[in-house]
């Protein structure tokens, strides 16, 4: 893992005090500014601390904390993890653990899908839609093809869902390089249009809705062939598919690009400064296409992953409530736009999605509750991993804390000779 | 003059860090009324954070600053300003997309309810530029006027805050000779006004013509502090630099063999499509500086601009060793054999959050040295990048270290190597020695010439006479979009400004 | 390459930028005759309008004006299915959609939350902070003026108590990203998760689950006296919220605000360049502090404009993605209050549209759901040019 | 099929019922909250156990029914059609537990496992009479148009609307209708913009079929002073001289029926809920439909002897 280490280190500079340039306003800039601050040890401290604050809110709604988080943390699964839990416990454990693999699966590549527009100095709101598209198409060649031989089958719908995401992230590109439209704007209006796109395709009397079930907005089912294998549960009850490893694999493809080819190599100039790109003779415009379209790749692909890995069809409704590119973008964030970093907050929101989830934790607090605190306890590490720098003045004894808070009337009433004369 | 008048501005052992980095270790430093104090030192010896302590940017360490004998706090802008400092900063601080006279009020502005009293701005802003022959338009937005007018916009906002003790960082590194001798005058009158002055420059001459004191701070320490009288140029470049400076490269003249670049009735617009460049043509030859001499804002960005690809002329020609290129972009630049030192090594010649070794492959990151198949090579970037670096004597960092962490005259170093490393046939070299210290420039300008020799075609652009005289073999002037004459490098400093304002031009003078 | 047409002084007669703009004008012309008042039923006239549309466009492509001219033709296309679509369905369906007054009266309320939004997103970014979180700010707006209102028993205290929240849910932002100096985008999503978690946990701890009373006191519409019976004008805005008409008050009192005042002024330089306001000794933090808090509290009206004002009652994430689309209509309208508004109107009429056409079909509904989005992309590809934050939008100051 | 042949419960175990919402959660002003009165009511008065589980995303469906399916309930109900195919996979790995789905998607469900029951509503028979109310008050005061604003086209959605157009023709033949849907049961501000549309068309009673969503529905009657027809529940409360009536469904009773019935043994593939059976109705009329009421009554008597059959098509579709 050499690699996605290597792309972690350090970066001497602390933060970017101000610049002439309209190139350094990038956010790719601004990440990378802050991806050097201790790689490992500043998201733990983080998600740690936001814990702590959660808990701080757990105990003032007057309910125990401990016990809250007792049933959250064995509701992820990670127990599973300990050598000495057995039994009973280490099978309940293990489905849990499953389901928070199986959630983090999508949030890696869709936080993948953002983080590669962030290192290219785009703000890539768009996972949503590249997500639903690829959806779309997923389900509709998963369900189709019933004769096809099943690794042919599950590579076709992948590869169509891939490029579909890319197609409709590339929408974007298009218009950023040939018109300039802002990517924030397009991206966004193209996740409705994805978003309504998908509810038309399978609404009722919808050209892919489920004829064999005309009274429900859903498409046809995935055909058994075109199923990704379960490796790991119940191939019935939503066991782990290897649809993980995929995702795991895209995240080393993801190091790779960004850190070895001259593609990534032209993303990263262009993110940090595009006038210095255009000097050294790339063409701008054409990478962020690119860039793009390899942003939509991951994003299609991970809803090909969950339709066939889990979900085998599409109500309207999934279309319309999920909120996984949503989440996408805070796994890039937390994960500073590394692929080490987003696999590892991929991991850490699945953790918390099931962690929080009714069943696992609604015996120690009301469960009408329950799935608020879970979003406040996401926004505090959000927050949290925005303001790394608390984490590492903690981390540094909290001397520069107080440099950070030094406030100007503290001093302003020192005596001073001016002031006296 | 007044040596003996008491100090206004007095700083005693200001000691600032920087994590480890000392940037001014036990300062002392002091100013008269009517004085000018100049500071000088090199990239990086702390001159600016120096005045960024005594302006409230910066909290020192240690030390203390006197006003007028009494020690003030100064912990803010707001109290330097209340203090009778101003500043006028190496870097402009100045909003682009506001007028002059908004930029000069800003903080202090003139209103009636809250509302902008424009007119109250725009006359006070006259009367003071009349007072000091500042000319500058009030309702000019600052990204349509030219450095020069920055310049004095930057001493008319601190003039406005009724400035006693006038600190001026490198103001004239982005001058034109004309303009720095306008500044002069504007100095002198502010010191016949009383006002205190510090003066920060690396250019020598400007500093003896303007200086009545000189400091010379080296790795953040003060190491002399003698007045005008006796100092020369030489002595004051060894107590920069700690050695002796060659200060004007020892030039051989050129043996100027076939011609690369051969530009033909060149038309460029600007941004705004206004033409910029009207029907430039000239040839510089292997072996042979050619130097384009104007005052800023003449059409030499975007001259530079078409000629490297950055920009598509409207018409024209631009030949490399034969080869067609106009408008087809950087990349066809770079393979027909330009390379071009940019302007701005912020803007264009460096990605800061880069590594060294990738900063030095972006001019030729698609050869096959440095990627292949679209894998970046990267031992090979690395490696080539530790060559280069030692061969440039870049300090302060290595292959794997970043750009944003070098001091500007290494940064400027490295965009020079990265540019002569590509071995080109052409190098457009655009003002290349900005803001660099002595020493830097006398390492750039010794490398250009042993390009020069080697015989590649050198297209050199700047606004320093100096720099132009020393390095050029020809000199073209450009003036408004054309070029209005040519001139051996041996022409009278008189001339050439006059031909670089416009004035009669006497084409007789030139030579083919 | 146009070779040498630079050169002579540019063309000032029927210069392709004026050729695509008519053709723009033309192209709509196109599709409009053929809706009511004027309903001109056959479409030839529509396609000799739309094909000198086009043409107009080629020329303006061929004149260097590439953008404009793809804009003008894409224009015509789109108005020749316009009128096809008009020509096709029945007269009194084309009559039931196009019923301009209830259209506009429709567009002003989809406007209004989002105009607040994206005004609020304008101070914010105008003094250099990127707001992401007006979406939180909005929402919170929502749930704390119903809350407000109930308590207090009137809408204006409502008000008062949803700007105090969206100001607080902005401090928080605030704190974050100008004194801690985080990344703003990450705050900003940081703030919509808190406020999402915030809202439904109120709304579930203070109305369990028959939710919020619907007898709350509720912003009034203004009725215009003498507008209000006088025909288009009358349907149109004789009974618009008080919220959406202090929304357009806003615009013009903004602008003057931002560009004709001291404050103004200052606001602008900070966002600019911090550090030149710093060094005329400007207090660049607390004019951030100010103009995130304002923000806040703009977008918490305009979310109280959706619960407190448009329908009397709050239910979870009840913004829906309207803080993203102010977002959208602010970096739409060049950071500018004007922009603003043209790219709220534009969504709401888009919406308004939507809603009218998608019941003519319900099949074909669902799509036409898609117009606003559709709408605004297609005009912010070809109608606005790049766009330029403030310099400094998003970058932490610091001073060492 | 029949009920399961396994012995009744022991007195000393209590008879377990699980609930698990659709991502609507508990507090959707619909049918979640509904069933979930009804599993309190089953609580109270059978003494049962219950458990609810809420589901956020789609892919909590299978892990909650599967969890409850194996914590041992007697009877594990899904809530929402959504829950149609999870429900299937969870039900053929617990043959030994009952299961039963609210508004299985047209019937299908149950088909697929033994031991599956849906719980399904007749709602054009509750759409009907509101329907019937809504001509004659349109007749009484010579107005011309009703109209309905849904969530979604779907057919619990449809089948109200269904039972309602025919009921307004039948008591006023040249009624005009106009239909429409929001496309989501959350965002009230999007209801109340097509009932304001309605009403501006000319709509005088809007009748609305879209959950928590059709809240903007009635806002909008307050608005414009129109009548307007609340769904689900008796909504009168809300608007009680606007609110002409309300189209009920007892969800509520629906759960607590299967379980009663299971705990007596009894155990079918389908629940029919419908006006007979008490499992759809209307609710209070107000004042404006207060002397239509015996019309009214004499219609929904016709429709429980079998008299009139309210259709499941949409006469008008927008
Ligand atoms: N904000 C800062 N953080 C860390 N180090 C700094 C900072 N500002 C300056 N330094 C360091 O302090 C030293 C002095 O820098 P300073 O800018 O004062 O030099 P200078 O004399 O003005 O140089 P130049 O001639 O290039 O303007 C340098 O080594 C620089 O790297
Ligand atoms: N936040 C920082 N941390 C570390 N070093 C910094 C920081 N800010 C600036 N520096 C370094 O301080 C030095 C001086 O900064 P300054 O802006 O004065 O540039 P400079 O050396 O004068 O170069 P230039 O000639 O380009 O103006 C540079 O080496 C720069 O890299
Ligand atoms: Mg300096
Ligand atoms: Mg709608």
């Amino acid at each position: 893992m050499t690699l996605l280490e290597d792309e972690l280190e350090g970066h001497p500079l602390g933060g970017e005090e101000e610049s002439d340039q309209a190139a350094l306003r990038s956010p790719a800039r601004l990440t990378a500014f802050r991806r050097g601050s201790g790689a490992i040890t500043v998201p733990v401290l983080t998600t740690v601390i936001a814990f702590l604050a959660g808990g701080l809110i757990v105990l003032a709604s007057g309910h125990d904390p401990v016990s809250t988080y007792t049933s959250i943390f064995t509701g992820t699964g990670l127990n599973w993890l300990f050598p000495w839990i057995g039994g009973a416990a280490r099978a309940t454990a293990a489905g849990n653990l499953q389901q928070t693999l199986l959630q983090a699966t999508p949030l890696i590549l869709v936080g993948l899908a953002v983080a590669f527009a962030f290192r290219a100095g785009m703000f890539n709101i768009g996972g949503q839609g590249q997500y639903t598209v690829g959806g779309i198409v997923a389900v509709w060649i998963g369900s189709s093809f019933a004769g096809m031989s099943p690794v042919l089958h599950i590579a076709f719908a992948i590869v169509a869902a891939g490029l579909a995401g890319a197609a409709w992230a590339g929408i974007a590109g298009v218009l950023k390089a040939v018109t300039g439209a802002n990517e924030v704007i397009s991206t966004i209006m193209l996740n409705w249009i994805a978003i309504w796109l998908g509810v038309y395709c399978f609404q009722l009397g919808g050209p892919l809705q489920n004829p064999k079930m005309p009274q429900t907005p859903v498409s046809s089912n995935v055909v058994a062939g075109a199923k990704l294998p379960v490796f790991w549960g119940s191939a019935q009850l939503q066991g782990l598919d290897v649809g993980i490893f995929i995702a795991f694999a895209l995240a080393v493809v993801f190091a790779i690009l960004i850190k070895r080819t001259r593609f990534g190599y032209e993303a990263r100039a262009v993110g940090f400064n595009p006038e210095a790109a255009r000097y050294a003779g790339m063409n701008v415009g054409r990478t962020w296409v690119r860039v793009m379209l390899v942003c939509g790749a991951f994003a299609g692909v991970a809803a090909s992953l969950d339709i066939l890995g889990w979900k085998f069809n599409l109500y309207t409704n999934d279309i319309q409530v999920s909120q996984v590119g949503f989440y996408g973008i805070a796994v890039a964030l937390l994960g500073r736009n590394s692929a080490s970093g987003t696999v590892a907050a991929a991991v850490l929101f699945g953790a918390l999605l099931t962690g929080t989830s009714d069943r696992n934790i609604h015996l120690s607090i009301d469960p009408t509750l329950v799935q608020y605190l879970t979003f406040m306890i996401e926004g505090i590490i959000i927050m949290l991993v925005a303001t790394d720098v608390i984490t590492l003045r903690l981390l540094k004894g909290g001397r520069r804390i107080a440099v950070a808070l030094r406030s100007r009337p503290a001093k302003a009433a020192r005596p001073s000779g001016h002031g006296a004369s | 003059m007044t040596g003996s008048a008491p100090p206004i501005l007095e700083l005693k052992g200001i000691t600032k860090k920087f994590g480890s980095v000392v940037a001014n270790d036990r300062v002392d430093f002091d100013v008269a009324a009517g004085e000018v104090h100049a500071l000088l030192g090199e990239n990086g010896a702390g001159k600016s954070t120096l005045m960024s302590v005594l302006y409230g940017l910066y909290t020192p360490d240690e030390g203390e600053i006197l006003v007028d004998g009494r020690p003030v706090e100064i912990h803010s802008p707001r109290t330097a300003i209340d203090a009778g400092i101003g500043m006028v900063h190496q870097h402009f601080m100045l909003v682009r997309v506001m007028t002059v006279a908004e930029n000069i009020v800003l903080g202090q502005e003139p209103s009636r309810w809250g509302r902008l009293d424009l007119k109250a701005a725009r006359a006070r802003v006259h009367e003071l530029s009349d007072r000091y022959g500042l000319a500058v338009d009030p309702d000019a937005r600052i990204e349509d006027i030219t450095v020069g007018a920055e310049q004095r916009v930057e001493i008319l906002k601190a003039l406005y805050r009724n400035a006693r003790i006038l600190v001026l960082d490198e103001p004239t590194a982005v001058l034109t000779a004309q303009e720095v001798r306008e500044l002069t005058g504007v100095l002198n009158r502010l010191k016949r006004d009383g006002a205190a002055i510090v003066f920060i420059s690396h250019k020598l001459r400007e500093v003896l013509d303007v200086a009545d004191r000189i400091t010379v701070l080296r790795r953040g320490k003060r190491v002399a502090s003698v007045p005008r009288a006796g100092a020369t140029e030489q002595s004051l470049a060894r107590l920069v630099v700690g050695r002796d400076v060659v200060l004007s490269a020892a030039k051989r003249h050129g043996t100027p063999a076939e011609p690369l670049l051969a530009v033909a009735d060149l038309h460029v617009g600007d941004e705004r499509r206004l033409e910029k460049v009207s029907g430039v043509s000239l040839t510089v030859r292997s072996g042979e500086i050619v130097a384009i001499a104007g005052v800023d804002g003449n059409g030499q960005r975007e001259l530079v601009d078409a000629i490297t690809g950055m920009r598509a002329p409207a018409s024209g020609r631009v030949r490399v060793d034969g080869r067609e290129i106009a408008g087809q972009g950087v990349r066809a630049a770079t393979e027909a054999g330009i390379a071009h030192i940019a302007e701005d090594r912020h803007l264009r010649g460096l990605v800061l959050p880069f590594t060294l070794a990738e900063n030095l492959a972006l001019r030729e990151y698609r050869s096959p040295q440095c990627s292949a198949r679209g894998w970046m090579r990267l031992a090979h970037l690395r490696e080539r990048a530790g060559r280069l670096l030692s061969e440039f004597d870049v300090r302060g960092g290595g292959p794997d270290s970043y750009a944003a962490a070098l001091s500007g005259g290494n940064q400027q170093k490295v965009a020079v190597a990265r540019e002569i490393a590509s071995n080109p046939k052409v190098l457009v070299a655009h003002q290349p020695t900005r803001g660099l210290d002595v020493g830097a420039i006398e390492f750039v300008h010794g490398r250009l010439i042993e390009e020069r020799d080697k015989g590649r075609a050198i297209l050199l652009v700047s606004l320093e006479y100096e720099e132009v005289r020393a390095l050029a073999d020809r000199i073209l002037v450009i003036y408004e979009g054309r070029i209005v004459g040519e001139f051996s490098p041996d022409v009278s400093e008189e001339e050439l400004g006059m031909a670089m304002t416009g004035g009669q031009v006497s084409r007789s003078e030139a030579v083919v | 390459m146009s070779v040498g047409s630079l050169t002579v002084a540019p063309p000032r007669t029927a210069s392709p930028r004026s050729c695509g703009i008519a053709g723009v004008v033309l192209g709509a012309l196109a599709w409009v005759i053929t809706l009511p008042p004027i309903e001109l039923r056959g479409m030839l006239a529509s396609i000799v309008l739309a094909a000198i549309a086009a043409a107009l466009g080629v020329v303006a492509v061929r004149g260097g004006q590439r953008k404009l001219g793809v804009e003008t033709i894409i224009v015509a296309l789109l108005a020749v299915a316009g009128a096809a679509a008009s020509a096709k369905s029945s007269l009194a369906t084309v009559e039931s959609v196009f019923t301009w007054s209830a259209l506009a009266a429709a567009t002003l309320r989809y406007a209004t939350p989002l105009l607040f939004g994206a005004l609020g997103g304008v101070v914010s970014e105008s003094g250099g902070v990127i707001n992401v979180g007006l979406e939180g700010m909005m929402l919170m707006g929502c749930f704390w003026g119903v809350y407000g209102a109930d308590l207090l028993g009137w809408w204006g205290w409502g008000l008062l108590v949803a700007m105090l929240a969206g100001g607080l849910l902005a401090l928080v932002h605030g704190v974050l990203s100008i004194h801690l100096r985080a990344n703003q985008i990450v705050s900003g999503m940081g703030v919509n998760f808190l406020a999402l978690g915030i809202t439904g946990y109120f709304l579930e701890y203070h109305y369990g689950p028959n939710g919020t009373p619907l007898n709350i006191s509720q912003v009034p519409n203004v009725r215009l006296p003498l507008i209000q019976h006088v025909g288009f004008f009358g349907a149109a805005i004789g009974d618009a919220n008080l919220l959406t008409w202090v929304g357009l008050a806003l615009v013009p009192a903004l602008t003057f605000f931002l560009f004709r005042m001291k404050w103004g002024l200052r606001l602008r330089s900070v966002g600019e360049k911090p550090r030149a306001a710093d060094t005329v000794g400007l207090p660049v933090l607390r004019i951030r502090y100010t103009a995130v808090v304002v923000s806040g509290m703009l977008a918490a009206l305009g979310g109280a404009y959706l619960s407190v004002g448009f329908v009397g009652s709050f239910s979870n994430d009840m913004t829906n993605g309207r803080g993203f689309i102010s977002l959208a209509a602010m970096i739409f309208g060049k950071w500018r209050p004007w922009g603003a508004l043209w790219a709220c109107l534009l969504f709401g009429f888009g919406n308004a549209m939507s809603d009218r056409v998608s019941s003519v079909n319900p099949t074909l509904g669902t799509l036409f759901e898609a117009l606003p989005y559709v709408l605004t992309l297609v005009a912010v590809a070809g109608l606005v040019g790049r766009s330029r934050p403030p310099e400094s939008d998003g970058i932490p100051y610091e001073r060492e | 099929s029949s009920a399961s042949g396994s012995a009744r419960p022991a007195i000393a175990t209590p008879f377990k019922v699980g609930l698990v919402t659709d991502i609507g959660g508990l507090n959707d002003h619909g049918f979640n909250h509904l069933s979930y009165e009804g599993l309190l009511q089953a609580e109270s008065q059978l003494h049962v156990k219950g458990t609810v589980l809420q589901s956020s995303s789609g892919a909590d469906y299978l892990p909650n029914l599967t969890k409850l399916a194996a914590a041992g309930n007697n009877l594990v109900i899904a809530v929402g059609f959504l829950m149609a195919t999870p429900l299937e996979t969870v039900a053929k790995q617990y043959p030994k537990v009952h299961f039963a789905i609210i508004d299985s998607p047209g019937g299908t469900a149950p088909d697929t496992a033994p031991n599956i029951e849906g719980i399904d509503f007749a709602e054009q028979e509750a759409g009907y009479p509101a329907g019937y109310l809504t001509g004659l008050y349109l007749k009484a005061h010579k107005y011309t148009t009703a109209s309905s604003v849904g969530g979604q086209s779907i057919p619990p959605v449809n089948l109200y609307i269904a039972g309602f157009q025919a009921g307004v023709r039948k008591a006023d033949p040249s009624a005009k209708l106009l239909n429409a849907y929001s496309q989501n049961f959350t965002d009230e501000s999007s209801c109340k913009e097509l009932a304001l549309n309605q009403i501006q068309a000319g709509s005088k009673v809007v009748f609305q079929v879209a959950g928590g969503c059709g809240l903007g529905v009635i806002s909008a009657g307050v608005s414009t002073k129109t009548q307007v027809i609340g769904v689900d529940a008796d909504q009168n409360y809300l608007a009680p001289s606007l609110v002409l009536t309300s189209a009920e469904k007892m969800v509520n009773t629906g759960v607590f029926t299967a379980a009663k019935d299971l705990m007596g043994g009894k155990f079918s593939s389908n629940l029919q809920e419908n006006l007979s059976n008490g499992g759809v109705g209307i609710g209070t009329i107000d004042a404006a439909g207060a002397p239509f009421k015996a019309q009214v009554n004499a219609v929904i008597a016709q429709i429980k002897a079998g008299k009139i059959k309210p259709p499941t098509t949409l006469l008008v579709s927008k």
